[in-house]
């Protein structure tokens, strides 16, 4: 039985994994990418981490498991935040469909730090 | 896996040449940080593999018998802690370097030799 | 102008990384860590609050000098050898007390983890230089 | 226990230096206090193991093979000496040579971290632990030469770490192959096994990498261009203590490695670096002749000589390599002797360069005599070491019949003359050029300081005999390995 | 040491996990090399850190030996630190 | 006496709101997975501002990362004021259902742990 | 007294001397000289017992592992030449004490004369072959910095410097010579050498032990073709002439050849090598003395030409040829230095030494006029000075050659005509003839000047008038030493009538007529010098030197580049050829290759690594290739953790990280980066670059498929809990087992922080 669970937890999180490397791939800009990024693979290694747990139900097993996650959810929102404000100041191409921008909207109204330069354009992202 | 550990350890070798035969100065320190790793990778493999005994005692009979060599381990631990730290200083010899000079183009060196 | 939500991750992860890494340290010498990877955890910890508040507010905020931290950690493990040296031993021969033996918090303190104690302070020591060094604007 | 001394000392006053870094008065007085102590400290182990033989200890009460082990033979004790003794020099010259910022921002500790990492190459029995020793040494010397960040000495620098670095990951790389198949890293157990083998098909292979990164440290041919391209950076005291220490450590290293390992294909190695050896000898002393600056000339000096030091050990007969390590002691006294006296004329006239010096054999006749003698001695002028270093050299090449390095050694020996005698001629004999700048006080210190080393290289070609002596019994512990290796495991 | 003979179904799922996460490595890989932003090339740095979680609890499955957690916890830990110092580097650029 | 009980009520309270975090974030993830796994997009996705209440550092940032934790919203940025997040958003079909939803399911649980 | 004490003194003396030299003031150069004279005077209380063909020998121990010992050797031939050195040293002295007086630096000079007489007297004395040597090359130097004693002048620099060059190379040929020739002896004992040729005459080390003494002998004693030097050291002030250069410095490499004449001498090789190398220079210096005009310039080629004379001699070997070598090589230290002392005193009160601006000094200066007249008459070979002894045995030895003797007799009637040419121009176109104009008017020269040229000329006429009492026994014994197998021949002035006397007679003649028609005699030699040795050989050697620097600097701009990534190549490049090489050298590797083993997932990691290596070797982004470094960090940890290595695993993840956010710092600083390498550099780069991996790669292979020992790490695992009380057995290496290694990593890790520490610290006081 626990073998089942286990397996079942480890695969589950394992196509989480593999969904949002899909979503890498697929997904058209570099937000939606950071969304399927900063989740699915957190959720992953979640489930995955549980199954950890359940097969070995040892008390370090279980806080090292437990450092991972909060660890996880701690830090990995972070990246992503820094990475995502960034991409907005490098006004990193946009996908279609987009309905508002209320971050560029304060930006404008001088509330929000956004650098903004003649050059944005023409930034080559390879050279950099 | 020995074969494919060793192509992987031989590219590493073979991209942290190229990368220090390059004019720009900052490649060259890239390059000395990727000969860092293939080397660590290098000790590790050369010494041989072993998979799943990691080397802690836990009070198991014949363990030791199994157990991956800790020594190897050791040895990059100590390599790898050394080159962060010579791999620091030179990071900041470029930085002082771009400074002071104004160029990050190594052919820029060859004066006044 | 840096970002808000980075500074109060920093500010809440700092003490957070202080402690694990003095975990870290501990525990070195049973389970996975040491001085070294307690060392870098520490300087990261720093680091990471650096890269929030820039480098004059962290330097305001420890009252130690890094060189000075590398340097006592670095006399600390030379130091660590002597003790054996009182007892006959070559240099560096590790010298053990066991702490509330036969109780269940039995703890066993030896002149190694003191040597690990060093290493751990010079490597954040260490980083927490460059850091500064190359950050500084 | 005194063994383990010559790295905790350094380390110790290091440690010190640090903490008062700020107090620069306190830095001088300090350093040259500690580096009496290191001096004074490996004479007396000299004494010792010349007296009792090898001396070993065990560190961390772990036997043999397993644990680090240090080692002092007397090859070990006279580097130690030799080194200990330049430094004390370069530390009395320091003061009075390089300016007040370098001094408080870490060159005093800097040295005695050099001065650790040279130590413990010299004295460890353990090769990866010989390599955590390089890098202590090699650290401290990029710190060293890239002290100051002129841009000359930052490009310099560059160089020099990069070529260090690759040098280096030679060396770990060739200690990761070589453990691969012995399964050891201490040395005496590793030469111990390698001659116990039947055959051993790819230790070759490890040694010569391990060959490679020596040679780039002590700068043989093809491998020493970051020597001359750096070494004429920083503040001569600086190159002075280089000069004298940290090449050498390639050589030492070399010999103690070609006497351990050297087991299988002896003919090959032996062929192989006398071609590398007189290539050395030749190239450098041809570059040096062609340069007017005079810390340039004396750096490709420095390359050409360690051709002479390769060529006796690979030789490897007693008197060979006796001589190959007296020739390394003439060498690291005198060539400090010259950087410092070259130092001095810089302090004199503020310039390096042949073209803008002259006159100085009449204004400093006695700064003259700082410079010539040990000029001479390089240049092989008897009575002072580097003849007798030449002589044995020859002596040795021609017992042993290898005709061609040794016929190559002497006629080498006509250009070290010229390239000497053309600073002499130029910087000393010259009339003083037209717009040379108001000569400057020379610091009291420094010239004693370089007073005392000529003294030194001096005495050191008067007790010729003593001295010979001493490096015969190192020479005849290294060519007999077995001697080392019984020292160190207790086996047969 | 999970074998197929011991355990059948969980040996599997460690197998068809790797297999998962083999593929998005390289799903990662090709958005490494294919970018088109830098931002979209730093992120893939993020998603191999979670994929090595990922590999991680295989081999801890796999080996029965948990103490490669730790390893986790290091990744979990301080990895999103270098999106800090790229960020922070771009950030610059673009002021520039 | 009463700092226990509000102690223990707070560790009730985080139970609680792990569970129904924990139930959000496998509903949230099966939707984002499906439409990742699925040709077709029902992506509407935008920037959106969001002002927040919260007075304790630790209840923002524990709010900003639960936000970005959320499939299909990742907190992008925050004013210095602290008085207002931006939120990447991917299916804004309803811009103030989006708000709300933040505001009072996570935003109000989150206080009463953390204030 | 003995002579390692006369020695020590004299070197104390020549220490000594620049700081006492102005204190003595003109009494420095007599007093100085009491140190020779005491010498002279133990020499002669030892004369009795060297005449009685005995040896005087002292020795002490100087390098006894090698068994070299500081030797003295006294014999006749040594006591001899000890006697001159000492005697003309003397003189040299009390006359350099005084024609030095208007010059700066006498102190050193003086200082650097008493070193030469010490080195002299010790080439003389040696009883070791490196005991010679080394006085050898104190010669070479002192003299190096005698004729470089007008410094400021660059013709002195030059000359100086050639001189050293070529008696440096010599020296050098010599050390080589002499070890050689001590290795079949296993010592270097003169008097174990010298007492059997045995052992060198029966070794393959003869020849080229003799062609390499030959050098040092040849470039010492000015022989063709490295003569050159000797006429350009007459820059150097005329005691310096007077006492090395015609004297005894040149006669170094004759008393050499002389006193390895029983071991070296008499085969096939020696007799043809000396006579001919001695010839050529005879007849070469005495034809260039012709056309010359300055009177230190003819005096220096008549020395060349009496060198060659004397190689010539010892090199026939026959018991004449011995005879007449020791008694010229006297006849002509005599004569020559009282030449060269009388020149500079010329020089002195003319203010010239162009024989062609010379003339009719006799009303001034009769007493000099008489010395330099007589010292001529002893060089033209004319009774009753000892020169004409010199020359009757020259022709008689000769005469008897036992090769090519009608050749050598030719030459040596040629030789001897020029030198009485030269004699009868320097006394009677000097002293007598028109009086030129002089810048102040001459007089004799003061006492301490011509103390030594009166007293040698005298004694020239007192060995020449009692030749048989007086020049016979110093000869007698010096012959035993030199040929051991010959007796002294008599000496006498007067020899009856025979070829000899007809050879005299026609030199006298042929001289004279020379004299008489010297006008065309010049002219035409002069047309000839200028048709075909219009280059001079020292402008050869400046020409050569020049080349050679010429040479140096264009390899050294060939190698040492500058260019940083040349290095960087050629390192690599001959580290993967000699690595290659030692690949090819050994057994094949035989691979098992079993696919089972490779887990798909670590193919995959590897594939990762790969492909991120690569793409950071190709992009043009830094942020891209840090991005990739960060992707390698991470898969290496997946391998560490594939096999076991937790907390490599951890470390590098962090280092990684560490790593990643220093450079980004620093990137943050530097600037874009446009330039880029041709394609034609990138392949080069490349195939260095898959050089070096490959060889990396066969390395690993090599040592993963062989095991020689059992590795030592299985001590580690079974005494780490038990006796280092650590499970983490990795730790405990780290802490315990090998914690010097630690130690001194966190060196390197506080070294490097001090570093950057230090250059941070400095750039910022730059700044301000
Ligand atoms: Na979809
Ligand atoms: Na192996």
């Amino acid at each position: 039985m626990m073998e089942w669970i286990v397996s079942i937890l480890l695969i589950s999180g394992a196509l989480f994994m593999l969904v949002a490397a899909i979503g890498v791939v697929k997904l058209q800009d570099v937000y939606m990418r950071m969304h399927a990024i900063t989740k699915a693979a957190s959720l992953g290694a979640i489930l995955m981490l549980a199954a950890v747990v359940l097969w070995h139900p040892q008390w370090i097993v279980a806080i090292e498991a437990l450092m991972v996650v909060l660890f996880v959810i701690l830090t990995a929102p972070i990246g992503a935040h820094m990475l995502a404000r960034v991409s907005h100041h490098m006004k990193v191409p946009i996908g279609q469909g987009y309905i508002m921008d209320e971050l560029q909207d304060a930006i404008d109204r001088n509330e929000m730090d956004g650098t903004v330069s003649d050059e944005d354009k023409a930034i080559d992202a390879d050279k950099l | 896996m020995l074969l494919l550990l060793a192509v992987l350890i031989g590219v590493l070798y073979g991209s942290a040449v190229y990368l220090l035969l390059r004019r720009n100065i900052f490649k060259l320190v890239l390059g000395l940080i990727f000969l860092g790793y293939a080397t660590n990778l290098l000790l590790f493999v050369a010494s041989g593999l072993t998979s799943g005994y990691p080397a802690f005692i836990r009070n198991l009979e014949g363990e030791t018998a199994t157990m991956s060599d800790p020594l190897p381990q050791a040895l990059i631990l100590t390599a790898i802690v050394i080159g962060l730290g010579v791999t620091a200083f030179a990071l900041v010899l470029v930085y002082r370097f771009y400074s002071v000079t104004g160029t990050v183009d190594l052919d820029e060196l060859s004066e006044n030799e | 102008m840096e970002s808000v939500i980075l500074q109060i991750a920093a500010r809440h992860m700092r003490p957070i990384l202080i402690v694990l890494s003095l975990v870290v340290l501990y525990r070195g010498h049973n389970e996975p860590g040491g001085g070294f990877i307690g060392g870098l955890m520490l300087g990261a910890a720093f680091i990471l609050y650096a890269m929030a508040f820039g480098v004059s507010k962290t330097q305001k905020s420890i009252s130690f000098s890094p060189v000075t931290m590398t340097a006592l950690g670095l006399l600390i493990a030379l130091l660590s050898g002597v003790p054996a040296l009182f007892s006959g031993s070559p240099f560096m021969t590790g010298e053990w007390i066991t702490l509330f033996q036969h109780t269940v918090v039995e703890l066993k303190l030896g002149t190694p983890l003191l040597f690990d104690v060093g290493v751990y302070l010079t490597v954040a020591g260490m980083l927490m230089l460059v850091m500064f060094s190359i950050m500084e604007d | 226990m005194i063994l383990v001394l010559p790295i905790m000392l350094p380390l110790l006053f290091m440690v010190a230096l640090i903490f008062t870094r700020r107090w620069l008065a306190f830095q001088q007085v300090f350093s040259l206090i500690a580096s009496f102590a290191l001096t004074f400290l490996s004479a007396l182990l000299l004494a010792e193991v010349s007296r009792k033989g090898i001396m070993t200890l065990q560190l961390g009460g772990w036997p043999a093979p397993y644990g680090i082990t240090l080692v002092v033979d007397l090859l070990s004790a006279i580097m130690l000496t030799t080194t200990s003794f330049v430094a004390l020099v370069v530390m009395i010259y320091s003061p009075g040579f390089i300016d007040k910022e370098r001094q408080t921002a870490g060159y005093y500790p800097l040295v005695f971290g050099l001065l650790m990492g040279v130590n413990g190459a010299f004295i460890t029995g353990d090769i990866f632990n010989m390599y955590v020793w390089y890098e202590v040494m090699l650290t401290s010397s990029f710190v060293l030469i890239a002290l100051g960040g002129s841009a000359e000495q930052l490009r310099g620098s560059v160089k020099y770490v990069t070529i260090s670095f690759v040098a280096s990951i030679f060396f770990v790389s060739a200690i990761g192959i070589m453990y691969g198949q012995a399964g050891t890293l201490n040395m005496a157990d590793l030469a111990y096994k390698m001659r116990s083998w039947e055959e051993m098909p790819y230790m070759n292979s490890a040694l010569m990498l391990f060959f490679i990164a020596f040679s780039i440290k002590a700068a043989l041919f093809p491998f020493f261009f970051w020597l001359p391209a750096s070494y004429h950076t920083p503040p001569v005291a600086i190159t002075a203590l280089f000069a004298g220490t940290l090449t050498k450590v390639g050589i030492y290293t070399m010999m103690r490695f070609y006497s351990l390992f050297v087991v299988e294909d002896v003919m090959f190695w032996k062929i192989f670096l006398l071609v590398i050896a007189g290539l050395t000898m030749t190239v450098g002393v041809l570059m040096a002749a062609s340069q007017f600056d005079i810390r340039k000339i004396l750096s490709f000096h420095i390359i050409s000589q360690v051709g002479y030091m390769v060529m006796g050990l690979v030789i490897f007969t007693p008197q060979a390599v006796a001589a190959a390590i007296y020739f390394t002691v003439h060498n690291m006294l005198s060539k400090t002797g010259t950087f410092l006296a070259g130092g001095l004329v810089y302090q004199r006239s503020g310039s390096y360069d042949l073209k803008y010096l002259g006159g100085l054999y009449k204004s400093m006749p006695f700064l003259a005599l700082l410079f010539f003698v040990p000029a001479m001695s390089l240049a092989g002028i008897p009575p002072l070491p580097g003849f007798f270093g030449k002589l044995f050299l020859v002596k040795g090449g021609f017992a042993a019949g290898d005709y061609l390095i040794t016929g190559v050694a002497i006629a080498v020996g006509l250009f070290t003359l010229f390239s000497m005698v053309k600073i002499w001629n130029e910087a000393y004999w010259k009339s003083e050029p037209e717009n040379m700048p108001a000569p400057s006080r020379v610091s009291n210190l420094t010239l004693a300081a370089s007073s005392l080393l000529v003294l030194a290289v001096i005495l050191l070609g008067v007790f010729v005999g003593p001295v010979m002596k001493i490096t015969h019994e190192a020479a005849v512990q290294l060519t007999d390995p077995l001697i080392y290796i019984q020292a160190v495991l207790g086996k047969q | 040491m999970i074998q197929p003979d011991t355990y059948p179904v969980l040996s599997f799922a460690v197998y068809f996990s790797f297999a998962c996460l083999t593929i998005s490595l390289f799903a990662g890989l090709y958005r490494l090399l294919t970018g088109p932003s830098l931002p979209d090339r730093i992120v893939v740095m993020d998603l191999i850190a979670s994929l090595v979680i990922g590999l991680i609890i295989n081999y801890v499955m796999l080996t029965g030996q948990p103490v490669f957690l730790n390893v986790a916890v290091a990744i979990a830990l301080l990895v999103f630190m270098g999106n800090i110092a790229f960020a922070k580097y771009l950030k610059r650029r673009v002021q520039q | 006496m009463l700092k226990i009980f509000t102690f223990l009520l707070r560790i009730f309270r985080l139970i609680l709101f792990i569970g129904y975090y924990l139930k959000e974030l496998v509903v949230s993830s099966l939707y984002v997975a499906y439409d990742i796994i699925t040709p077709k997009d029902l992506m509407r996705p935008g920037f959106v501002e969001v002002p927040i209440d919260l007075k304790n550092e630790t209840a923002v940032i524990a709010l900003v990362n639960l936000i970005s934790m959320t499939p299909g919203s990742l907190t992008v940025d925050m004013s210095p004021d602290k008085k207002k997040i931006y939120i990447h958003a991917m299916y804004l079909f309803d811009k103030d259902a989006f708000i709300r939803k933040i505001k009072n399911e996570l935003e109000d649980r989150i206080r009463l742990i953390f204030d | 007294m003995n002579s390692g004490l006369l020695i020590g003194l004299l070197l104390l003396l020549s220490f000594l001397a620049p700081f006492t030299r102005r204190y003595l003031n003109n009494l420095a150069g007599p007093l100085y000289a009491i140190v020779p004279v005491a010498g002279i005077i133990y020499y002669l209380r030892a004369l009795p017992v060297i005449l009685k063909g005995e040896v005087i020998t002292e020795s002490y121990k100087w390098i006894p592992v090698y068994d070299i010992n500081l030797s003295f050797y006294i014999d006749g031939f040594g006591i001899l030449f000890s006697l001159l050195i000492l005697g003309i040293g003397a003189f040299i002295l009390i006359y350099a004490g005084k024609y030095m007086v208007p010059y700066p630096m006498k102190g050193r000079f003086m200082g650097y004369l008493i070193l030469f007489m010490a080195a002299m007297l010790g080439i003389v004395v040696s009883g070791n072959l490196i005991t010679m040597f080394v006085f050898w090359e104190l010669t070479s130097i002192s003299s190096y910095l005698l004729i470089g004693y007008h410094h400021e002048k660059p013709e002195a620099r030059t000359a100086a410097l050639q001189a050293l060059l070529i008696t440096g190379f010599g020296g050098l040929a010599l050390l080589g010579g002499f070890v050689l020739l001590g290795l079949p002896y296993g010592t270097y004992e003169l008097s174990t050498i010298l007492a059997d040729p045995e052992p060198i005459r029966s070794s393959v080390l003869y020849l080229p032990a003799l062609i390499l003494i030959l050098l040092g002998a040849f470039t010492k004693s000015a022989q063709f073709p490295f003569h050159f030097w000797l006429p350009g050291a007459m820059t150097a002030p005329s005691p310096v002439s007077a006492f090395l250069h015609s004297a005894t410095m040149v006669k170094a490499g004759v008393f050499l050849l002389a006193r390895l004449n029983p071991v070296m001498g008499d085969t096939q090789i020696w007799h043809i090598l000396l006579t001919t190398f001695g010839t050529v220079t005879m007849v070469m210096g005495a034809w260039f003395s012709i056309t010359q005009t300055d009177l230190k310039k003819i005096l220096a080629y008549t020395t060349v030409s009496a060198l060659g004379t004397l190689v010539l001699l010892i090199g026939t070997g026959t018991q004449y040829a011995i005879n007449a070598a020791i008694i010229f090589l006297l006849v002509h230290a005599l004569y020559k230095g009282t030449l060269f002392m009388m020149a500079g005193n010329i020089e002195k009160m003319t203010g010239t030494r162009d024989i062609t601006k010379l003339g009719g000094l006799f009303k001034e200066m009769p007493v000099a006029a008489i010395v330099m007249s007589l010292a001529l008459v002893s060089m033209a070979g004319i009774p009753p000075m000892l020169g004409f002894v010199g020359k009757e045995l020259i022709y008689e030895a000769t005469s008897l050659a036992p090769t090519s003797r009608y050749l050598i007799l030719l030459a040596a009637f040629f030789t001897n005509s020029v030198l009485v040419f030269l004699s009868l121009r320097l006394s009677l176109d000097v002293f007598w003839g028109k009086r030129s104009d002089y810048q102040k008017k001459p007089f004799d020269p003061y006492v301490a000047l011509m103390a030594g040229p009166v007293v040698l000329v005298l004694l020239s006429l007192l060995l020449g008038l009692f030749p048989a009492n007086l020049a016979a026994p110093l000869t007698a014994m010096a012959i035993t030493s030199v040929s051991p197998g010959h007796v002294a021949v008599g000496l006498k002035l007067w020899h009856g009538f025979n070829l000899v006397l007809l050879l005299s007679a026609l030199t006298l003649f042929t001289g004279y007529f020379m004299y008489r028609y010297k006008r065309m005699i010049l002219e035409h030699s002069g047309s000839i010098n200028l048709r075909y040795f219009a280059r001079e050989f020292s402008n050869g050697f400046v020409a050569a030197v020049d080349g050679f620097l010429h040479f140096t600097k264009k390899q050294t701009s060939r190698i040492q580049h500058g260019y940083h990534r040349f290095y960087l190549m050629t390192v690599f490049a001959v580290a993967s050829v000699l690595v290659w090489v030692m690949i090819w050298r050994a057994d094949p590797i035989i691979l098992e290759l079993n696919f089972a083993d490779m887990p798909l997932n670590l193919v995959a990691v590897v594939v990762l690594i790969i492909a991120a290596a690569l793409s950071a070797v190709i992009s043009h982004s830094r942020v891209i290739a840090l991005v990739a470094m960060g992707v390698i960090g991470f898969g290496i940890s997946i391998i560490f953790i594939a096999f076991s290595g937790v907390d490599l695993a951890i470390t590098m993840i962090m280092v990684e990280v560490l790593m990643v956010i220093l450079a980004m710092a620093v990137l943050y600083h530097l600037p874009k980066y446009a330039k880029y390498s041709e394609s034609g550099a990138r392949m080069r780069d490349g195939l260095v670059a898959s050089l070096v991996g490959a060889f990396m790669m066969v390395l690993v292979l090599q040592a993963g498929t062989t095991q020689m020992s059992e590795p030592i790490s299985s001590f580690f695992k079974e005494a780490s809990y038990s006796e280092a009380f650590g499970r983490n057995v990795v730790n405990v290496i780290l802490v315990d087992f090998r914690a010097l290694d630690t130690l001194g990593e966190i060196s390197v890790i506080a070294i490097a922080a001090l570093g950057i520490f230090s250059m941070i610290k400095l750039s910022k006081r730059k700044e301000i």
